[in-house]
């Protein structure tokens, strides 16, 4: 699985993208969000409120009840705010 | 048709282009969108010196071609361009230009104004601006959402 | 600022101008009028080989100067432009240039459709095609009357 | 007063515009388009129908109920057609 951060969720976990197995037990985005925040550091403190986060899975935009399989892109980003 | 680039664009020419050749054209509906200059002029006497424009790249360009195809089913266009720069620009630059062409101009008007109310919701820009007091993410308009949701109703 | 000319326009150099030292702008809409080119294409197999505006001298000006300041009333406007040509124009040369500059979004599409809707009842210009089957006077469209009434009844 | 006539009215009436004294008995835009359909000729042909006609009296639109007097500047064209 690829994983993207954009935006400050790049800046607080100094990351902008890692290829990540689809982790144990985790078969959705709120999965993901959660296994990511207990990560700790810089994760612990971009995942601390997931409301303020936006999901896309292979581009698309998603809920966090979108399911997740091992081939996905999944991107996390905050509200968009470009033109 | 829609780029992304980071060099700055030439609307007059990018219109001409547009509308060459093809003589059902009645109308030309443009909106240019600009870093606004605050210089000395924000409420908390900040000064915003610079914008930095990050994207999604595949994303960016498949959201707006949906975009694109939703306002083509929409209304009866001819032509429809998005260009969206990003990366750094200065105070009083061209952010992102939309224009549509068509045989009437309601349905440029409507087209235009519905491209850029998606553009700002659905399309994976974010704007960092930064000031004398330092950089921050820009914060996205709760109204921009509710303009989105008043054409999705429709 | 309204112009009125026989000499055709430029789309960019004009909108640069209009934004120029205003760092307050946030968006530019504008709106290009274009003859329509029916070669071959015309229903009846008319062939419009070219158009005629003629105009009121004294009275255009003023009914544009008078849309103008309502659309000011009603958005919060940083700048207006109405450019119309007249004399004798060919197949897909530019009519009429309606531009519109605000800090934001909606104050810009809302005024320039306002701004045209207005113009193309109000104004006094009349068109005259002239084709393979000779020439006539454009008859006016009853949508346009309507569209202007729906703004008077908001 | 002033008279202008614009598009067909100027070509079926063979006049851009005309200075004329306000006509004995004419009150009214309405009176002076029918002073003006029973000169004859062109003027009979381009004031025949008056639902095809539009009105401005100094430059500002009016209806045929408008009043007139000697100082103004009348205008008769057919509904516009620019932008």
């Amino acid at each position: 699985m690829k994983v993207l951060y954009f935006a400050w969720l790049k800046e607080k976990t100094s990351l902008a993208e890692e290829d990540l197995p689809l982790p144990c037990g985790v078969s959705t985005v709120a999965g993901l969000m959660e296994y990511l925040k207990n990560r700790g550091g810089g994760f612990s403190d971009a995942f601390a409120d997931i409301t303020m986060i936006r999901v896309a899975v292979n581009m698309e935009h998603v809920q966090v009840s979108h399911p997740l399989s091992d081939s996905d892109e999944v991107a996390f980003f905050p509200p968009v705010t470009g033109g | 048709m829609i780029r992304i680039q980071t060099e700055d664009f030439d609307v007059g020419a990018e219109i001409k282009n547009l509308v060459s050749g093809k003589g059902n054209i009645g109308g030309v509906c443009s909106f240019i969108g600009l870093v606004r200059d605050f210089s000395g002029n924000e409420p908390n006497g900040e000064n915003i010196t610079s914008l930095t424009l990050e994207h999604y790249p595949g994303m960016t360009e498949k959201q707006l071609e949906k975009i694109e195809t939703q306002a083509r089913q929409r209304w009866d266009l001819i032509e429809t361009l998005i260009i969206h720069r990003v990366g750094q620009l200065q105070p009083s630059e061209q952010i992102v230009l939309v224009a549509t062409a068509a045989a009437h101009r309601d349905a440029a008007f409507e087209s235009a104004k519905f491209i850029m109310d998606f553009l700002k919701t659905e399309a994976p820009f974010w704007k960092k601006e930064l000031g004398n007091k330092g950089a921050k993410w820009v914060a996205a308009k709760q109204s921009d959402s509710a303009k989105k949701e008043t054409w999705e109703n429709e």
